[in-house]
This record gives structure tokens, C-alpha cells and sequence, in this order.
């Protein structure tokens, strides 16, 4: 299993065009941003938690022709509910096939067939190389995170990678402690041409969706910030990570939730807010 | 002749001091039935292997059954961490926990090779990762054909695998639907294999559709019935997940005291699964049922004499 | 969006002279409808994969649509030789025939190694034989895992595979049931994928089913509606193999220029296979009818809200 | 596929103990021996044609416990007719499972549960080496023959495999021309030492039945003669070897085909007589 978390969520404070920012989370925010990024793709590999309602959104909205791929097996899911796991057997009843992990993984992943696989992270570099196994060194862990799941090779084959995570200067780090899932590795260049070499499928992460606004990856490999949620500051970015951030001139502003988009995760795919609130 | 032994019975003969066992499924079909009848006879030193520990392992370890985990995922899905684990690789209390760590497709490889009797299984996994550092029994292998390397990992044939299903006959043709997980690869490569059922159905039934068999009576030890036998897993059409449990397990799992306590109550102080269900009482099983009936709808493979 | 097209359209669309194509199913769901089509669209150089050519790669090769054939067994199963392709072997009759020889499993490894991604695939197989002497493709492997040798094959991605089977709803998503063969490993491992059914079905009677689908419509080009496509082959369920026909091939077979009056009257000589079937004849057609039903009976998969 | 072809057959002269021999086909009587070899043996992969009679055969009498196994991925078959190829649709109803290609050969054969495979062959030499490929050179071949189909798989992984073919001079040979299928190699210790040291799970050939009479093979691994067919001569089995045979003393008889044995033969499994007659 591959998925991060549920983050613990808080309003933001600040007022910004469109919905007022006091109206949703952050998380509301995250779901949004992340779902509105899925436009156009056509195969997602989903985790469970916060990349499950981003997904099922887009499927709502801006990506109608969305098949949802879950590692546990079940493939063009329709999901009754938001679940827990992504074992849960909302995924299996009414979906398009059910298949062995074998098969998950040999056809449909490492065969190519996955346009957007999800990370989550506990730890993240500035090129999108990504921790979830430990804090501290591996003999002898400071916290024993879960490992890999799917990751590595969701990392590795899945056409580009989207990353959501709370940014913090614990998360967001200049060494991560233990390489689960390689990203753009040490830049750009170095990283195409081993993936080239080495037959990887996947290009690579392409989006980091945090709780303060969207990043890309430019053309040496880095992350950089090109839209800032409303609400949060560059000054909060800047305290949240353990490099120098790159900042795209102009820095947009994430547009807030519309109102058809909060509805659609408040009242259909998190009505507990076990996620969002 | 039939296979059918009470869980008892089963685990006695068929799992050992020092096993390598499986007990398999992904989120689905896992067997806690066995778990805690394996904790109940107090089967000492095993490796356990599985995708995913999940709760089943975080309770077996927690009662001192493991000396090693293999495994790709560590934790309690949609909810954190597995403590006991944590607690012995963090701080070896009471006592160490050897891991050997792979990734999901990496374990459904080693099924996959040890069930093919293949000396590895090649995979495009774990290129510019740390994991071939931390598991050295990850290794690259050279194609034949080109330049093309790729990695390898070794065969997994459990002493015993522990397959949860919703059915299968008294010798042990096995039939299951929802997510098959590595079920069918685990059970393949493992010397010994234990089937436990929500029902026990006639021969007739398994071969009126032998494309839904997932592996045949011939590679298995015994046969146990027993329903609910999954809690708080679940069965696809038969009960729901205990999400609920899922949630309580991580606060009853952060302190030693706790857990000790919950084994006592629900392993230790039962006799097995059917006492089990009764403390767990009619409110909440019934709770578990799914809302309504899915058919799968029927397909006719015709008569031909 | 629905991809139904007809035969025609989709062979012209998708089978290309010099493509690699397989047209898989062993012995049970062989799509002789799409062999023939590929004969009256005249295409050329094709190189033809399947375990066994059977007797629609002996068509094909008779009508000159191909320059090769990559194969496991090469034969009339229970009656004899394969005699077109025999000649072009054995007497450059009219012109020769490559070939590129494995063993059943090392084709189906082939395409599984295709599917995957993965430069080779790994088995035991072809120790001590003259085969890798023959195809000096199928090579030795050394595991990385103590001193032991295995033979590896290289990955077989077909430009387009053909599947018949029982339905498929109109995005392509199919289900089959009865012997699979490597139907679904030649599908994903192909560029393009041809479909033919029995039946076009609603989506909701997939869904209804999800472990009895095969391969998603994700991976399918085309979906082609034709009953009764795979004779003389059969369909499991709806009609039974014609083994007359395939005793009859024997004799048909063994001339050229009888070979040539079969193609002429039975391919050539009709618009496609709705005109084959009722040239066919209504009593042959109900002589292949199975004498009786043999339903699989339904499962429930239940409901979760 | 790896049946042998369905041998054309001819009734036998000569007088024995039992049933008349005149009163049985060679054909019957490969096939009974062939069955009476499989008692007390499990999983059997079938191949068509004669093998397919005999393991039914022993099914129906002396292993009432034999699961048959088809490479065209059946398990547990109740063919309800005799088959004309091994992926007949009778052998798919009512059978324990059904499963692909990938998962019989992967699983079943090479994962070691097969405990005798069938082999037929065009040539086979005194130490069970068997050809099915071509007569004459591989790229030139005077006759092309079907090829290994799962021959070569079977000779390795089954625990043990029968043979059944009517020898002569051209299929009892000296030298096979091409090697589809190892057996005892050059003999019986450099057969076990590369079958260790290579892994193999299967100990190799155990049985060669003719229309002549049953081999097995002796400590250097060659084939030896131990029963002699009812009507047969010596004289017949030395004309139609290529090799020297060599010839157990003393020579057993086969017992000829019992009433119930032949009446199964000829009522149930092949009422047609497409094999037997």
C-alpha cells in the first residue's frame, strides 16, 4: 500500500478570491488542486485517503473517462463509499475487473498501462525522490515508517507520478533519510538518462500537491512553486522546507474550491469528513 | 476423503516451531482464525511473511509467536502504525524483530517464483532505491537479450500458508471472488497448505465453474470451516470489514499493558472462532452484513457427449 | 465510447502487411472469422504467433499472407500434419517458410515477458535439448542466487492480437470461460487488440462479474460482433469443436490445388462469416449445438454503501 | 500438444493364456499395460489418442484416485466422451479446475505436482532420449514433425515419464536426429547428475510401452525389455530396434486384457473404436 496518511487539517485563515478561504480546509484545498491536475489522464493507480476523493472529484469533473486502478486489484472501481483501505469491497462490486496482484502488477503497472500513479511521502527532496520507510538509519530507526507497499514500483513504472503531502520542514527535507521511490534523482538530466538506460517506463514525478499550494518540476529537475493556495504565504513555504524554494515568476494562486466541488466531497465522496474537515 | 479438521487440529499438524508461515490476502480473506489459534498453542520462533503485517501480525508478534517478518508493507491501512511491531523494531521491547523487507511486487514475485519452483523472478523494481542496500537478497540480474539489466528476487516457499475463502469442498478445491491478493501464489509455493472456509460446499458445486477454482484439493493439508473465521478482515459478499476494530486496534496496540490485555480477552480467553463471534455479539456481525446481494449472474459451459 | 466495428473494418484498420499478429486460443476459441478476413484483405508478410498454428495459420499460410511463423506445436491435433505449411517447410512449395521454434511454455513466457515488460522470461525448460540450437533466441540464465542455469526467452509483443471470446461489452472489456490458453498474456502484450464475440453485452453484465473478466477495454482497438467466428474451432458454452472438419482438412490439405478450391469456395468466395455460416448449413450449425446446458451457478459479491 | 499420433493397429496372431489373443487389438493391449503401469500414481498429464484411453482406463480400474491433468489447462477432468484434442470442451464441464496456460505450466508441471507426463515421439534411443521435432537435418528437414509442444517441459518436470509408441526401425533408433525431449541422456549416472545439478524435479523415462511389449530402465539407464506382449516374439522386438536390446531374465509375459478391462476399452472409452480397432 502506497498511501499517506489522512493529514490532519485546519482552516485557512487568510481571504482570497472566489469561495472565501474560510469556507474549506486545507485538505478541501489539496483534494481540489490535485483533482483539477487529473484533467485529461485517463488511468490513475490510486492510494487510499486524501488521493481517493481527489480522484474520485476528477472523475466527477474534469476527467469523466477516468479508470481507477487500486494495487489490491480492482480495476475501473465505482466505490459505493469512501474506503478505508484500498482492500475495501466497495472497490470489487461493480468494477470493471478484479485481478490477482500478479497481474496487477505485471500487465497493467509495470506493462505500461498507468498514466498517473499517487505517493505519499513522509519525507520528500527537492527532485521529487521520495522516504516511507524510515526515519533515522535503517539497522536501528528512529521511527519505522511502512515501507514500500507498491511505491517503488508505482514510482518507476507509472507513466508520471503526483505526490499530495503536508509540507513541514520534517517532510520537506534536503537528504531524505532512506530512498524508497526514486524521482528526478540527483536533477534532471542524470534522471532521464538512467531511466532512459535503464528501461523505466515512467517519467518520473511530475506534481507535489501540499497544504500550502501546487509545485511542478522544472527543467534541471527541481521543484518548484507555481501557484500558492489562498490563504497561505511565501513565508510559510519558505519555513516549510529544508532547501532554498523555487518560485515561478508570476506565482499564481490556486482558484479556490468552487462550491460544486466542495458539495461533491462534503455530501458524496467524505460525508464524515474523516478526511476533510 | 475428506480434509476437514477443526482449526485445532489443523494448526497443530500443520505449523510448527521455527515455520516459515503465511498467512496471506490482501485486506481480504485474511484468516485471524488461524492467528489467534496459532497464538492460542504458543508456536514459538516462526517468520512470518505477508504483503502486509496488518493487525493479524502486530497480534502474533505481540504475542511472542515471531522472531521475523517478511513483508513490503508496514501498517495499519488508512489508519498509522502496527505499535507492537513498532515497538520491537524501534526499541526491541521486549525483544528484537528481524525484518526482511521487500517491496508489494517484489513479495508477489518470490510467491510467484517459489510456486514455479524458479531459482528468482525478474522485476522493473528497485533501480536508484535504497532497498537493494537494506536487502541484499534483492539483486540485479543481466538480461540475455541486450544491455538491459533488471532486478531479481528469490524464491518464498512457506512451510504453510493459511488461505481464508468463501468456499471449498472436503478435499480442498478452493473457490474465491473480490480481490484474490497472492492467495493462489502463496499457496503453490508452500509445503503445507491450510484452507479455512465460510462454507463448506459439495464437489458438484466447484465443478459446475472450474474457472472460479483458484488452486485444487491436491496441494492442500486440511480443510477448516469456519465462519467469520476473517474478522475483523473481511469476506467479499459474506461480511463487511470491521473498519471500526481497525480504528481501535491503534489505541489498544500503543501500549504493551493494552494489548497483553485484548489477547487475553479475545485469544487467550476464548477456545476458538465460534466463542469469538458470540463475545462479539449478533449487533455487531449483523452490522457487518452488506447491505444487499451483487449476483454474480450465471454462464453456461454446455454439455458435450 | 463504443469501439464496435465490423470485421472488415477492423482488420483494415489494425492488421498492416509485415505485423506481427496472433491469433490466440488453444484449440478453444480460435477466431478462424478474423483469419479468413486477413485472407480477403490480402495482407502480406505477416509473421503469424501461436502456440499451435492449428489449421487457420494452415489457411493463412496456403493464401500467402505470411513470411513466418513463430510456433510451439505444429499440428492437426489428434489427426495429423499440418500439410501447407509442411510444404513451404519441406519443399519450398511455393516459397519458404521461416520459422522460429519454442515449447509451449517458453511461447506462453514469451508473451507473459511481453505483457510484463520484462526483457526475458525465465524457465525450466529446453536442459539438454537440441532447442536452443535450433532458435539460438532461447538462451541460458544464471541466477544470481547460488550456481544454478536456466533458460530464458526473449519478450513476443504482437503489432496485434486477436481474441475471440464468449461477450465483451462494447468498450471492449471481455470475459471468457472454459480453457484460457495465453489469451490474456498475448492480448496485453500486443500494440493493438482485436476482439470477436459471441455476444456484445451491456457493461452492467461485466461489472456484475468482475473476476471472470479477462483483460479491460483499455487494451482493446476493436470489438467485433460475430457468432459462430470461431469455427471450425469452438466456444465453450455455444457450440462444439467441428472435428469432422478438422479430419476433413487431412484430405483438403495434402494438394495444393485443393487447398487453393477450399480458399476459393470457402473464404474468397464469401462476404464474411455471416455468409460462411449459412453456407455452413443450418444442420451442421445445429449439430454442433452442445447436447445440454451446465450452468455455473451465481455468486453474490454484495452490495457496500 | 504432445499426444502421439493414434497408431494404425493390427490384431494379434499368436495364442496366449487369458482372453484369446486374437481376440484383442495391439492397440488395446498398449493400451492396457500402459494403464496397469499407473497404478498407485496421482496426477497424470494426459496426452490424446492412446494415452488418453489408458490413463482413463487406469482411473476406471487400478488408480480409481488419478487426477488428469490437460496442457491445455484442465485439472481434475471427467471427460464425458473420448476427446478428440486435448482442449476438447468435455474436458472443461465438470472438471475441479480450470486454469491458463501461464499457471498449469507454471504451477502445476514446473512447480512439481505432475507425477507421470505422457510423452509419444517419432524416435526415440535406447536410453529414452525422444525426437518430435524433424527427420533429417533441423533447416532441411525431410520430414517436419509437430514439434515440442509441452514434450520438452514434461521430460523435465514431470516426476516421471511414459512413453507409449509402436516401434520399428524408424522410431527405434541409434541416433535421434534432434533432441526434443531429454530422457537418461548418455546414460543413466551422467542423467542424474545433470539432472541434480541442473535442478530438474523429474527423474526421467520409467516406462516404454509397444505393441511389442513394456521397457524400463536398468541401473546404466538404458531400456531393457521385461514383458513380452502375448503374440509378440523376440525375434519381432529385435527387427524393429535400432540398438542391441537388452532383454530381462526371465522374460514376463503380459498379462492379456481382462473382459472388464477391454469392455471399458470398448463401451466407454472408445465406443468408435477411433484407437482401438
Amino acid at each position: 500500500m502506497s498511501e499517506p496518511r489522512p493529514a490532519a487539517t485546519a482552516p485557512v485563515g487568510a481571504v482570497s478570491p472566489g469561495a472565501p478561504a474560510s469556507a474549506f480546509s486545507r485538505s478541501e484545498m489539496m483534494i481540489v488542486a490535485a483533482a483539477r491536475e487529473l484533467a485529461g489522464q485517463r488511468v490513475c493507480f490510486v492510494g487510499v485517503g486524501l488521493p481517493n476523493i481527489a480522484v474520485n472529484l476528477a472523475r466527477l469533473t474534469v476527467a469523466p473517462e477516468l479508470e481507477l486502478v487500486y494495487e489490491s486489484g480492482a480495476y475501473g472501481a465505482k466505490p459505493a463509499r469512501l474506503p478505508l483501505s484500498i482492500g475495501d469491497p466497495t472497490i470489487v462490486t461493480g468494477a470493471t475487473a478484479v485481478v490477482s496482484m500478479f497481474e496487477l502488477f505485471s500487465f497493467y503497472l509495470q506493462g505500461g498501462l498507468v498514466d498517473v500513479g499517487f505517493l505519499g511521502a513522509a519525507q520528500i527532496d527537492r527532485f521529487g525522490n521520495i522516504n516511507s520507510t524510515v526515519i533515522g538509519e535503517y539497522e536501528h530507526p528512529k521511527t519505522r515508517l511502512p515501507g514500500s507497499g507498491g511505491a517503488c514500483e508505482i514510482a518507476i513504472n507509472a507513466r508520471q507520478v503526483f505526490v499530495i503531502m503536508r509540507q513541514s520542514k520534517r517532510s520537506f527535507v534536503d537528504r531524505i533519510d532512506f530512498r524508497t521511490s526514486p524521482g528526478n534523482l540527483g536533477g534532471a538530466e542524470a534522471a532521464a538518462r538512467i531511466r532512459s538506460e535503464e528501461g523505466w517506463l515512467g517519467s518520473g514525478p511530475s506534481v507535489v500537491v501540499t497544504d500550502l499550494g501546487i509545485y511542478h518540476f522544472d527543467e534541471s529537475g527541481e521543484m518548484r512553486l507555481d501557484s500558492l493556495h489562498p490563504g497561505a504565504t511565501l513565508e510559510q513555504v519558505r519555513e516549510t522546507m529544508g532547501w532554498q524554494a523555487r518560485v515561478a515568476e508570476p506565482l499564481a494562486v490556486t482558484p479556490t474550491p468552487t462550491p460544486e466541488e466542495l458539495r461533491l466531497i462534503r455530501e458524496q465522496l467524505d460525508p464524515e469528513g474523516a478526511y476533510t474537515k | 476423503m475428506s480434509k476437514v479438521k477443526s482449526m485445532r487440529d489443523a494448526v497443530a499438524a500443520n505449523v510448527h516451531d521455527g515455520d516459515v508461515v503465511a498467512i496471506e490476502g490482501f485486506t481480504h480473506l485474511i484468516c485471524f482464525a488461524a492467528g489467534h489459534e496459532i497464538i492460542r498453542q504458543r508456536k514459538r520462533d516462526l517468520t512470518l511473511a505477508r504483503l502486509t503485517p496488518d493487525l493479524i501480525y502486530d497480534q502474533m508478534v505481540a504475542a511472542g509467536v515471531a522472531r521475523k517478518l517478511v513483508f513490503s508493507w508496514l501498517g495499519n491501512p488508512g489508519v498509522g502504525g502496527l505499535h507492537a511491531i513498532r515497538r520491537r523494531v524501534e526499541d526491541a521491547d521486549p525483544a528484537p524483530l528481524e525484518l526482511e523487507e521487500y517491496s508489494h511486487f517484489g513479495m508477489v514475485g518470490r510467491y510467484t517464483a517459489g510456486a514455479s519452483n524458479l531459482p528468482f523472478f525478474p522485476l522493473r523494481s528497485y533501480f536508484e532505491t535504497d532497498l537493494p542496500k537494506a536487502n541484499p537478497l534483492i539483486r540485479p540480474i543481466k538480461s540475455p537479450y541486450g544491455d538491459e539489466t533488471v532486478y531479481a528476487v528469490p524464491p518464498l516457499k512457506p512451510d504453510v500458508t493459511v488461505v481464508h475463502a468463501q468456499r471449498a469442498d472436503a478435499d480442498g478445491n478452493t473457490q474465491m471472488w473480490g480481490l484474490l491478493g497472492c492467495q493462489k501464489e502463496a499457496a503453490f509455493a508452500a509445503e503445507r497448505v491450510i484452507v479455512v472456509v465460510e462454507e463448506l460446499v459439495d464437489e458438484a458445486v466447484i465443478r459446475a465453474d472450474p474457472n472460479r477454482t483458484v488452486f485444487p484439493g491436491l496441494i492442500v493439508d486440511a480443510v477448516v470451516v469456519e465462519p467469520f473465521g476473517a474478522h475483523p478482515s473481511y469476506v467479499q459478499g459474506a461480511y463487511d470489514r470491521d473498519n471500526r476494530f481497525y480504528r481501535d486496534w491503534d489505541a489498544i496496540a500503543r501500549e504493551a499493558a493494552t494489548t497483553q490485555a485484548w489477547l487475553d480477552e479475545w485469544v487467550y480467553g476464548v477456545s476458538g472462532r465460534s466463542e469469538y463471534v458470540d463475545k462479539l455479539g449478533a449487533e455487531r456481525v449483523a452490522s457487518l452484513k452488506p447491505s444487499g446481494e451483487a449476483p454474480s449472474g450465471s454462464v453456461d459451459y454446455g454439455v458435450y457427449k
